[in-house]
């Protein structure tokens, strides 16, 4: 091996689909023992330049070297083979098995020949997530777990190879800070001479911590690359956006005084949620701020009917409502924008404009049970631009578009959709930042005509920048109820990492009684 | 412009896309090789191409036809649906026992056996979308529970219509000169099916469950509602083919319609609808059945000895659909 | 086990269970209504089954196998094949119920009666009625409901055997197999008269084959070809009375019913019975189909 | 601990669990109806409960077991088998020209006839992994092919075993006294399956790809060349089935089968296995099949007419999985 030459390097690489070119004349660079960040707008290109290095796609023009050795990756195996790691943006997880057996797939451990060795497999899951320090468990199926443990299983599954690259296609986007930071730990023990790691994310303010140098993109083009250490995260910006942002905003149309629209009270699911309460106001953003597995989709999902509540009451407008199902929410003007787009939100085989429209068809499109075709492209058309989603048209299958893309797809169903309420899960999961600024306005906007928006997020910047009051919750229990004034990165951590059920002065703090005062401080804070 | 994928090009077949005629039936699985098969059966046997076989081909369609048009709905909502054959023959005695029977007046009687189609649909739905069986379970239960029920309705016996002639004129009657009345019916039916799959909140549902029925729930549609309303359809299509065949019979046939389902599911899946739901359309569906019925005719038109029909049968379908699999790939 | 009085249960009431050909169609219905009405008059208590189709030969034997467990006081059993059922067979001799096979022959001296009718006969009797009908000459197709059963093999058989034999003037067309089924046998139908316009004759070997035939006829709107058909039910009954259909054999299910439970109640009695019982068969057409004897061998 | 969704309450069936037996044998759907079932008929009838009885009732599910086995591990993969009735017929009539035919000595014959089954569903295979050929159209065609075939093999007649005495032995004969040797040869398939599915690659692959294909796929996991041998080894026991049913007949026959696929279909989905894929058990789709054989059975035993049976057949089957889903749910 050539010590000067680099790692991995592509060079005039292009890409087309039907009616997009993705990439054109593209070149990157990764050095040995280097994090090296992707950025670029959603539909830059960074998920397909991935894919051609990890052999899903192959290019139409361009050369990839291997520590200087011309490869063509052939098939997902191949790159494996090469050494190749890759994380992919989209999940590729088997729901139905379980942790270690993803984890393992096609390199299960034998007990001889053709039989499987369960126990030995679930050994070395243990050994690797010990490892790791991930919060899984190698027996339970998948398909079970939250989005951001599904996101630690590809995690794992990456790392277990003995990969020279790795990549990481958004790997953040649906972690919380603290688990950003074991991720981050996690790659730094990673790298090392023989190896390196592209990184791509649209969270600026991670790339500062983890990145050595950022290479940006630009719709399919090939813009620069630069030392983070020399460079600020506004000109980072610049670069990719082509103009520069403003992000010291604030959250706007603070009001105290505002009505009572939706009061939960008292809600409890049999699996996690207990007691929760809080009062969302006429024309307020809420935030719901806590770390992974503190309740908040449960909750949202509890409160839209999709997951049955144990007790509990809702009050709309102070009138007290049933509502068992989804659609009986959207008969209270109450939406749901889920974290899981993929699973919960898209329709990946229809059109773009299906994906739009499906939710507010009855209501705005229909007549006599037919529907206005045009009117319905109009509408799509409308929010395909504002949003710029980036799409060669609204009848493109959403499963082409770029993760981005397709989140922005989701929003703008919701956005569509004439509701009071609107529960919003995560809704800038891999949006990017100019994108972002796009969406915050946009809801800034439907506040302002008096809707009411509850905001879980996982960034604790967006919350802050966002929220007029925020809400903390920590194991399935509301631990805090903040003012935006009160409201900053520490007071929200600390109500965040409250945990009642193994600390006696946090159930102290909370004015709780727990059943089982004999439990003590497990140490685990 | 090559592709990694297969479906990629795929146009959405959702409504709303405006393409030329010819674009448009290119989308459809299978329809160049209708074209073939036809074209190759003309010139093989000069008894094929005359008015009167297109016009048998298209008549034997008629019961199978109706039929698969139903089932497309569940089938893109990613159900099944297996009582389509039995419900048929029970749909076709309960037709015997009103207006046969209980002296119901024809159109009444009909309509009343539409109806009760739609009610066997109706309990379909519910045992899909309300108890939450499996459709291939529920639907199962209901093809046992209708074969029974048509014997015991009929007293295992055939019922006449030779005291209501009207009843048979709406198959085989001509209300077009030399045109039979069925085929018609069929297309009309065709046409129906076809726009409210494509211009219709109920076919946009349709596809919308087919495609992602957790999502669709979340987006605040009633998914359980539409499920029944789907089942219940596909079941108004149930009632009419037992119309169709007993008047094509002059007679309610209570041991009939086991392995129609098949048909009709091989006539729908021919047509480029995928079991797994969100994909299909209605010329999809008809060019199945007629791809089916084609290749029937034709073979026995060529005096093929019947065992081998079936071989061939086979193997026709398989090179079809490969076929014109491959043609849209290279598109 | 070997409690006599099994299933019966109400008193000394004796049990026959019948396992037929097929349960659905009306010629076994038929049969049934005699086997009942027989037992009616005997005070005996019989259940009737059969299986789907005349190729789940699989499933029949399974329900031979359960009439056994019934321990009934004689089993009826109209074979799809004896060969496969013969095992089942010796373990009812063993356990002293008495066999009574009825529509076609079971090998072996099991069954201590045959009720049946010789199908290869009937079905040459139609091939002679329509070769007269036709004067010796031309086109003839066979539509015939299966081409392995029994009945099916033995219809079509003594169809072409006797026509090859003793009409050299008539062209016999590749027979035509609909699984009884009266739409596809119509849509057979059609398919020969579009390849072969010129078709004179054609016979359908069950009551669906030959309302199928009829009906593809219909439809065709083709006039002046010769039907012959097999069993009888309404529509064909009422086909021969208007003249589309000339003529068709039946045999006599009611009588097969009513002989064979008549037969093992004799057994039962240990009365004696003859080896076999012919049920015999019949030509029937528009001069003699209300001549009471045809009457009353018809069902409707 | 209970979780929100559905799919979350199923426990990975799929390996790796080490639960007591109970709880094992309680996630299978439908196993407690089963019990429940086979009580009643206990009850209701003295000639239900006897040592010939139930092993009559073992005896007649032999061949649907052995090509509903086979047949699980396809539809856990995500596809379908329609080709497997006729394909027994046609591997029946393929161990008849072998064996009787040809003279083959018996044992070549009988493992001529399982690979001759191998065969077809390599072909089953190849048409579904590399032409990509939708499973339901492939095993379709495949179908017809195997019911004109048989046919053809046969020329229309059944071909006899009675010179070969020793070959009814496989399945009648009795190595353990009074114990059908078929019943043995469906256990010992059984646990041969269930330790596939269990605890070899094979199995985890067969879960993986049902799972989610694509992402096997991305895992470096060669998907064509497991479907393959999915579908080859279901072919096995389509061959075997075909052995064991002539066997039991005595002889091959040609036209027999049809319908045997949506027996075998319905018992693996009735056990609890989804036509979705991913998901099913090998002990489900025996509870599957005895659940079906049970009510045939018991009804017939019981002397229900037979036009009622298929009618308390549907409802039965309704029921059951029903119970068994709220049973599931609920614990
Ligand atoms: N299989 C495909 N078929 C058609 N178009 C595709 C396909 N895959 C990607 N594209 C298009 O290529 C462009 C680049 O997509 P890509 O997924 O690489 O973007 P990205 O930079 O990863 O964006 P994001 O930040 O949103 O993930 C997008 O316009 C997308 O719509
Ligand atoms: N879709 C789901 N399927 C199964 N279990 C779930 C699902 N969603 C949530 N849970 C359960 O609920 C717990 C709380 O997760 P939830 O997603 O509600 O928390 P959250 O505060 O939204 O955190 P996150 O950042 O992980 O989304 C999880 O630990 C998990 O056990
Ligand atoms: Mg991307
Ligand atoms: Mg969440």
């Amino acid at each position: 091996m050539d010590g000067t030459e680099s790692l991995l390097r592509a060079t005039a690489v292009s890409k087309s689909f039907p009616g997009v070119k993705a990439l054109s004349d593209v070149h990157l660079e990764l050095r040995h023992n280097e994090v090296l960040a992707l950025v670029g707008e959603n539909g830059a290109g960074k998920s397909t330049l991935m894919k051609l290095l990890s052999g899903i796609y192959t290019a139409d023009e361009g050369e990839f070297f291997l520590n200087g050795e011309r490869f063509e990756p052939a098939s997902p195996r191949h790159a494996q083979e090469l050494g190749i790691s890759i994380i992919h943006q989209e999940f590729n997880l088997m729901p139905d098995l379980t942790v270690a057996q993803n984890i393992f797939i096609g390199r299960e451990p034998r007990a001889g020949g053709f039989f499987l060795s369960e126990r030995k497999l679930n050994a070395r899951a243990a050994d690797l997530i010990e490892r790791l320090q991930l919060p899984l468990e190698p027996w339970s199926p998948v398909g079970g777990l939250t989005v951001a443990k599904q996101q630690m299983v590809e995690i794992a599954k990456a790392l277990s190879y003995d990969a020279r690259v790795l990549i990481m296609d958004e790997p953040t986007a649906a972690l919380n800070e603290a688990e950003v930071t074991t991720l981050h730990a996690l790659i730094r023990r990673f790298k090392s001479a023989d190896t390196g790691v592209i990184y791509i994310s649209h969270r600026m303010d991670e790339l500062k911590k983890i990145a050595d140098r950022i290479t940006v993109l630009r719709d399919g083009q090939y813009v620069d690359t630069v030392d983070t250490a020399a460079t600020s995260m506004k000109e980072v910006i610049s670069l990719m956006v082509g103009r520069a942002l403003r992000t010291d905003a604030q959250p706007e149309g603070v009001r105290e005084d505002r009505e009572v629209l939706l009061s939960v009270e008292g809600l409890s699911t049999k699996a996690l949620l207990k007691n929760v309460s809080f009062e969302l106001r006429q024309g307020e953003i809420l935030g719901f701020a806590g770390l992974m597995g503190a309740g908040r989709t449960e909750m949202a999902r509890a409160v839209v009917g999709a997951d049955k509540a144990d007790s509990g009451s809702i009050r709309v407008r102070g009138r007290p409502v049933r509502i068992q199902s989804p659609a009986d929410a959207a008969k209270h003007r109450i939406g749901y924008l889920s974290e899981d787009r993929k699973q919960f939100g898209l329709m990946l085989e229809q059109d773009v404009n299906a994906n739009i429209t499906v939710s507010s068809l009855s209501e705005l499109f229909s007549s006599f049970g037919f529907m206005k075709d045009r009117a319905m492209r109009a509408k799509s058309r409308q929010y395909v631009d504002s949003l710029r989603i980036k799409t060669p048209s609204i009848l493109q299958t959403a499963k082409y578009l770029s993760g981005g893309n397709q989140q922005k797809v989701v929003i703008a169903k919701w956005l569509l959709k004439n509701c009071d309420i609107l529960i919003f899960d995560e809704p800038t999961r891999g949006i990017d930042v100019g994108a972002k600024e796009e969406i915050y306005r946009l809801l800034n906007d439907l506040a302002a005509q008096g809707k009411s928006i509850i905001m879980i997020s996982s960034e604790l910047e967006e919350v802050l920048r966002m929220a007029h009051r925020i809400v903390v919750m920590s194991e399935g229990r509301v631990t805090g109820t903040l003012s935006a004034a009160e409201a900053t990165q520490e007071t929200v951590m600390h109500y965040a990492t409250l945990r009642p059920d193994e600390n006696p002065e946090d159930a102290a703090e909370l004015g709780l009684e727990l059943d089982d005062p004999a439990r003590t401080v497990d140490g685990s804070r | 412009m090559t592709t990694p994928t297969a479906t990629t090009e795929t146009q959405p077949v959702a409504g709303g896309v405006s393409l030329s005629l010819r674009d448009r039936l290119q989308q459809f699985l299978a329809f160049a090789s209708l074209l073939v098969i036809f074209v190759v059966f003309s010139i093989a046997n000069s008894n094929f191409l005359t008015y009167g076989n297109v016009l048998a081909i298209l008549y034997s369609t008629v019961v199978i036809g109706t039929l698969a048009l139903g089932t497309t709905f569940v089938i893109i909502t990613g159900g099944i649906d297996l009582s389509i054959g039995t419900g048929m023959a029970l749909c076709a005695v309960m037709s015997g026992v009103m207006i046969v029977n209980l002296g119901v007046p024809l159109a009444l009687g009909v309509l009343g056996t539409i109806l009760f189609g739609g009610l066997l649909g109706l309990i379909n739905g519910f045992n899909v979308a309300i108890l939450k069986i499996p459709p291939f379970i529920a639907t199962l239960a209901m093809m046992l529970v209708a074969q029974g029920l048509a014997l015991v309705l009929s007293h295992s016996t055939p019922i006449y219509f030779n005291d209501v002639p009207a009843y048979s004129k709406i198959s085989r009657g001509n209300l077009i000169p030399d045109f039979p009345n069925a085929v018609i019916v069929l297309t009309a039916m065709a046409v129906i099916a076809a726009v409210l799959l494509n211009k219709t909140i109920l076919g946009r549902y349709t596809y919308s469950i087919g495609s992602n029925e957790e999502a669709t729930g979340l987006s605040g549609i009633d998914v359980r509602k539409w499920k029944i309303i789907v089942y219940t359809f596909a079941g108004l299509f149930i009632g009419l083919a037992g119309v169709m065949i007993s008047a094509r019979l002059g007679s309610a046939q209570p041991a009939t319609g086991m392995g129609y389902e098949l048909q009709a599911i091989a006539a729908v899946v021919i047509g480029g609808t995928s079991l797994a739901g969100g994909k299909g359309s209605v010329v999809g569906t008809m060019i199945g059945a007629l791809i089916i019925s084609v290749l029937n005719n034709g073979l026995q038109i060529m005096s093929i000895p019947q065992e081998w029909q079936n071989v061939i049968l086979g193997c026709v379908i398989l090179v079809a659909v490969y076929a014109d699999m491959m043609r849209k790939k290279q598109t | 086990g070997g409690d006599e009085d099994g299933a019966a249960g109400g008193g000394d009431q004796k049990y026959i269970a019948i396992v037929s050909k097929g349960f659905q169609h009306q010629f076994w219905q038929a049969v049934k209504k005699g086997a009942e009405q027989q037992a009616a008059k005997e005070g005996a208590r019989i259940t009737f089954e059969g299986p789907a189709t005349e190729a789940d030969i699989e499933a029949q034997v399974t329900m031979l196998t359960n009439a056994i467990a019934k321990n009934p006081d004689a089993i009826g059993f109209a074979a799809l094949d004896s060969k496969a059922a013969a095992p089942l067979l010796e373990d009812a001799k063993s356990r002293n119920i008495p066999v009574i096979a009825f529509d076609s022959g079971v090998e072996g001296d099991i069954p201590v009666t045959t009720a049946a009718t010789d199908n290869k006969a009937a079905a040459a009797e139609a091939a002679k009625h329509l070769s007269e009908l036709l004067g010796g000459k031309g086109k003839v197709a066979l539509v015939v409901h299966d081409q392995t059963s029994k009945t099916g093999i033995d219809r079509r058989d003594g169809f072409v055997e006797w026509m090859k034999a003793n009409a050299p003037g008539i062209t016999l067309l590749p027979p035509q197999y609909g699984g009884g089924d009266q739409a596809k046998s119509a849509d057979i139908t059609k398919s020969i008269i579009a390849s072969n316009p010129d078709v004179a004759g054609i016979y359908g070997a069950n009551e669906g084959s030959a309302i199928g035939v009829v009906k593809g006829i219909e439809e065709a709107g083709k006039k002046g070809i010769k039907i012959v058909g097999f069993d009888s039910g309404k529509a064909q009954i009422d086909a021969i009375k208007d003249g589309t259909m000339a003529g068709a054999i039946t045999q006599n299910p009611v009588g097969i019913g009513e002989q064979t439970v008549a037969a093992a109640m004799k057994v039962i009695r240990g009365e004696s019975v003859p080896k076999v019982i012919d049920t015999g068969f019949f030509w029937y057409d528009k001069t003699n189909i209300d001549d009471p004897k045809i009457a009353a061998v018809l069902y409707q």
